[in-house]
């Protein structure tokens, strides 16, 4: 009400009762050893009390200069490095790329591979998704979604284990297709990498065990009222900013924005024969996003259930040469991975290493939107609005 | 790269040839360029490239996200192109590969699949761009990133510092003069390190000495 | 009984004891909430220690914090450092003076007895404070704060509580409550249902436990106001914390549960099964407390104090209204 | 059916206590061991006789951790007076395990059948320079390289 300045006084309450001095506000580093900034992220907060007024995300603690490390590689050679960009969901990341690859050497990858891609694509969504929803309930104080969402993790990872060999990394995807052999030698050459015996019978059972555990899920934290009250109208991303930040994935279904690559890009995996709907909540806060996930598995399953019954016949990968020289051109390949759209701008001039691969990731842009959300935050609130965007510092960092 | 000559403002189609098939791609492109007054497009490989020079860079951002409906920023980052190469392999022909900077900025439909790389070149010297953070807000982090790798400077960027890199690192990582460290350091083990056969040399030497060029 | 005794000799004597029976029920909570936690989780908990299902973990970890560096940071203020947790412990350990455990097995007898028991337990905010004010960084500070906020502001409802039991008992002094409540033979919490969920929900912030565990929240402030403390000065803290559970699972068993009192004993059986009784009372009130922590996340501090103002304390009066009205009535 | 406030808490209470009354997951990983996928990339085992020290697998590899020495051995062919053929005799195959970071490069590019995958995990070490397994422990590797997994029909 009156504005003392002299004596620092910013407000006083109508009946005189309670006045509030001008006190300096705190800096507050969060990071980038903190245990909620989901790896080396430093967030320099000017603080009034426990309200954020200033926030400045400071990243590279985790650049490994990705753009600089594919000029120095054969193709092959960036395929084993880029799972290793967002390491929740690895082979999502390979997919991106190797399409690139191919759609510069005019090679059309067999069907069979591509629908193993899809499905091996579709698992590693589930797998990060349901790592959020271990990990975005212990950014709130619950302990006990981590160990649930944890235990049906492990069956995806199996099932990942068994196809590819890696639980994270797989490398497995090939320009041309998928991995065919074990080796290169005479007896290794016909050791076929297709799909393990009981494959399907395996992938059937993880699944109803992943809809068990949504439901599981379900009961524990969407439920939950206290999460509600955590979660419902903090961290909020309007729709608009969610477009000019470049938020993607599900933090930008999150706020309405109805896109999904799967439905955009028809020539990169086969997602137009199968049926699933583009689950968008337009609640802008948190518990949309984390809505937005959980519906996200429970498609994905979906997506899988019916994949691994149009599987079609044929050979693994498409005729390709044994040295891999790809001919001059630019060509930019986006797909949705599940932290949001992945890209990859690659600049060959026809030679075995590329001359430029810009990686786009999606974690990158979702982080650069936190320093708007987080004006008049509490703490335990960007806490919460932190674990929602689901980012990964290898992601962000590159 | 077919580069078409700059198309006059009413027939944006003239510049085709007849012969090569209308894509709805190469339509939009064609369309996003006479908009935006480019120099010229490309549309091959499924990437829209529309060539633009540095001055019009701003006006034809805002054109592309008013008129052509990109208002997503999905990324902005740079090539450098030189002759010699410090890592990796050179450029294709080196010898008449002119020397510049591409900064490359990716916009792309919110709803739908259209997109486009609004593409300007500058020269080596003098590599200043207008920021594009008034027109798109989350362009700032990414030519914070291409200002700190390249050492291009952003005219108009609120706080234009490194990003990824501490404050006090000198140097551009991705520029092609740019050594990378990991690999000077340890030497290649890739050398074949076969040794001769010690015993049948000494054969053949010792042959050769007593019978004259008799040997094996 | 045995008056010959000197008084001191006595008097160190009962606090032994109690001290000792403290942290033996302290230490199998501890072990308790290790183990019935990793169930709930579906994982087993500590297995190796001490031969089978662990027994001895909570003795391990007393004995690899003992054996901890014990510093003190240079921004702290030394002497408030180094008391803060002893004032916590004593906090809750004076709680057992006027605790009953058999019919004539109590330390003191008080006869405004539940008025020295709210007293006394709010003795361990103060530790609390102590310790994050005196912890030199920011982060325990704002533990600290933050505790002091919540525990006052639950300081009310849970007083309230106890008035509601008070007027139904009419007498103030604990062993006159139970055996209220023997005579009656139906243990408060039947009649005082409201009262116990204020004092349940209470008691969870007094403790700072889940879903109240916001001056030591994990995820934001790194461990809060225990942030600086290594060594024996956290066994303390951290053995404060489940003896106020053990404490405060007394208090409750005591106020609604009917104490060392069974149905269907006589008096004289109860003077053997008295303390027995009540242990059991305590591990249901503190297995509660255990389920409650592994289920529930944390709430922020709005929402926090918004509850106990707009919640607690109206239910809590309402519900003295409603017993004395019955009480004159009846 | 109407929302009872607050029954959101209670109905996670109940997953908990359900949990709580069930079998725990976890395994006791001495006693008990879980066997990886026939497929899982453990360990690199190799195969002296096929190796030729072609040293295509050391260039292929991203992390520069296979290091190679070999010397030329004399074969005296059976028949008299035939040519005598020359034949690399492996000095030294060491796989550096601390840099290695199984992307199965080197397996899958090597043309003589002579790295092979194994999905042996228990190989942890104190010191890190222990990492670097040489010839003789990778071909000790080979008895745990088990038969290719049969094929979904």
């Amino acid at each position: 009400m009156t504005q003392l300045d002299h004596r620092g006084i910013v407000e006083v309450s109508d009946g005189g009762v309670s006045v509030e001095l001008r006190g300096e506000s705190m800096t507050l580093n969060i990071g980038p050893q903190h245990p909620s900034t989901h790896g080396v992220l430093r967030l320099v907060a000017q603080v009034d009390g426990e309200r954020i007024t200033k926030l400045e995300p400071n990243i590279g603690y985790m650049h490994r200069g990705y753009e600089k490390l594919t000029e120095v590689r054969t193709y092959a050679q960036i395929m084993a490095l880029i799972n290793r960009i967002d390491w929740v969901s690895g082979f999502a990341n390979e997919v991106a790329f190797v399409r690139a690859v191919e759609k510069l050497m005019g090679i059309e990858p067999t069907e069979r591979a591509q629908m193993i891609r899809l499905i091996l694509t579709e698992l590693t969504r589930i797998s990060n998704h349901l790592l959020f929803a271990s990990s975005f309930p212990l950014e709130l104080g619950a302990f006990t979604p981590l160990m649930y969402a944890m235990r049906d993790r492990e069956y995806v990872l199996d099932l990942l284990e068994s196809v590819t060999g890696g639980r994270f990394h797989p490398n497995f995807n090939r320009v041309g297709g998928i991995k065919p052999a074990a080796g290169g030698g005479k007896t290794q050459k016909n050791v076929s990498l297709d799909l393990p015996a009981g494959f399907y019978a395996a992938v059937e059972s993880a699944m109803d065990r992943i809809e068990r555990s949504c439901e599981e899920l379900d009961e524990l934290v969407t439920g939950n009222e206290m999460i509600q009250m955590r979660t419902k109208g903090v961290g909020i991303i309007s729709y608009e900013d969610a477009i000019a930040f470049g938020v993607s994935g599900p933090n930008a279904r999150g706020s309405g924005v109805p896109i999904d690559l799967r439905k955009v890009e028809h020539d990169l995996l086969p997602y137009d024969g199968l049926d699933f709907d583009v689950i968008t909540q337009d609640g802008c806060d948190a518990f949309s996003r984390y809505l937005v996930r959980i519906g996200e598995i429970r498609e994905s399953v979906k997506i899988v259930r019916q994949a691994i019954h149009s599987v079609p016949a044929g050979p693994l990968v498409a005729k390709v040469p044994r040295v891999l020289k790809v001919p001059a051109g630019r060509v930019y390949v986006r797909a949705e991975n599940p932290k949001g759209e992945m890209g990859y701008y690659v600049v060959s001039q026809g030679g075995r290493i590329p001359y430029r691969v810009k990686i786009r990731t999606g974690s990158f842009s979702n982080i650069s939107v936190m320093s708007k959300v987080a004006v008049g935050l509490l703490i335990p609130d960007l806490v919460a609005s932190m674990g929602s965007l689901d980012f990964v510092l290898g992601d962000v960092d590159r | 790269m077919t580069d078409n000559p700059s198309e006059t403002a009413e027939s944006p189609l003239e510049g085709v040839s007849a012969l090569e098939s209308v894509s709805s791609l190469d339509v939009f492109a064609a369309d996003l360029a006479a908009k935006v007054g480019a120099e010229s497009w490309t549309a091959d490989n499924g990437t829209v490239h529309v060539y633009v020079t540095r001055d019009k860079w701003v006006d034809a951002a805002i054109t592309a996200r008013d008129e052509a409906e990109l208002g997503f920023f999905s990324w902005l980052s740079a090539i450098d192109w030189s002759k010699e190469v410090a890592v990796g392999e050179p450029a294709a022909d080196v010898d008449n590969l002119e020397e510049r900077y591409e900064v490359l900025c990716r916009l792309s439909s919110p709803v739908a699949d259209t997109a486009a790389i609004l593409v300007t070149t500058l020269a080596k010297d003098d590599a200043r761009l207008d920021s594009l953070v008034p027109v798109y807000t989350g362009a700032a982090w990414h030519e914070r990133e291409c200002a700190e790798m390249f050492g291009i400077d952003f005219r108009g960027h609120p706080n234009l510092i490194k990003l990824y890199l501490p404050q006090e690192f000198e140097g551009h990582p991705l520029r092609k003069s740019f050594a990378l460290g990991a690999r000077e350091v340890k030497p290649w083990p890739g050398h074949v390190d076969v040794e001769d056969m010690p015993s049948v040399e000494n054969v053949e030497a010792a042959a050769q000495e007593t019978d004259g060029e008799e040997g094996s | 009984m045995i008056e010959n005794v000197p008084f001191a000799l006595m008097l160190t004597f009962k606090v032994v004891v109690v001290l000792a029976a403290m942290l033996v029920v302290a230490l199998v909570l501890i072990w308790g909430e290790l183990k019935w936690g990793a169930h709930i989780q579906a994982r087993v908990g500590p297995w190796y220690a001490g031969g089978r299902w662990g027994w001895a973990q909570p003795l391990a970890d007393a004995v690899k914090f003992l054996q901890k560096e014990d510093l003190v940071p240079t921004a702290a203020d030394g002497p408030v450092f180094r008391l803060a947790p002893y004032v916590m412990i004593a906090g809750t350990l004076a709680v057992f003076v006027v605790i009953p455990i058999g019919p004539s097995l109590v330390a003191r007898d008080l006869d405004i007895g539940a008025f020295y028991l709210l007293a006394v337990s709010s003795l361990s905010t103060l530790g609390v404070l102590m310790a994050g004010w005196s912890s030199g960084n920011k982060y325990s500070l704002i533990g600290g704060v933050r505790a002091g906020a919540q525990l006052i502001a639950y300081e009310l409802p849970l007083v309230l509580a106890v008035v509601a039991v008070v007027i139904e008992a009419g007498t103030l002094s604990l062993s006159g409550i139970v055996n209220a409540q023997a005579a009656t033979s139906l243990p408060f919490v039947v009649p005082q249902i409201i009262g116990f969920v204020v004092f349940l929900v209470a008691s969870l912030a007094e403790l700072n436990r889940t879903p109240f565990d916001l001056p030591l929240a994990e995820s934001e402030l790194t461990m809060g106001y225990l942030t600086e403390y290594s060594g024996l000065r956290f066994t303390m803290f951290f053995l404060g914390e489940y003896a106020g559970m053990v404490s405060m699972g007394a208090i409750i068993a005591t106020l609604y549960l009917g104490g060392y009192w069974a149905p269907g004993l006589s008096s004289d059986a109860l003077k053997f099964a008295g303390p027995v009784i009540l242990l059991v009372k305590i591990f249901v009130v503190a297995f509660l407390m255990i389920w409650i922590r592994w289920t529930y996340p944390r709430i922020r501090e709005d929402q926090l104090q918004a509850i106990a103002w707009k919640w607690l304390i109206p239910l809590a009066l309402f519900n003295i209204v409603i017993t004395a009205t019955l009480k004159v009535v009846l | 059916m109407v929302k009872f406030p607050l029954i959101g808490l209670f109905k996670g209470l109940w997953v908990t206590i359900k949990t709580l009354f069930r079998k725990p997951v976890t395994v006791m990983y001495p006693d008990v061991k879980e066997t990886p996928a026939p497929r899982a990339r453990g360990v690199i085992a190799l195969d002296t006789d096929n190796c030729t020290s072609c040293m295509l697998c050391v260039r292929e590899c991203p992390d520069w951790c296979i290091y190679i020495e070999a010397h030329k051995v004399a074969i005296p062919s059976d028949k008299p007076g035939g040519r005598v053929r020359t034949r690399n005799e492996l000095d030294r195959f060491d796989i550096d395990y601390g840099l290695c970071m199984y992307c199965g490069i080197c397996v899958e590019v090597c043309p003589f059948d002579a790295l092979y995958w194994s999905p042996e995990y228990e190989y942890g070490e104190y010191k890190i320079s222990d990492l670097l397994h040489d010839k003789d422990k990778l071909v000790e590797w080979l008895q745990t390289v088990p038969e290719p997994p049969a094929l979904e029909k």
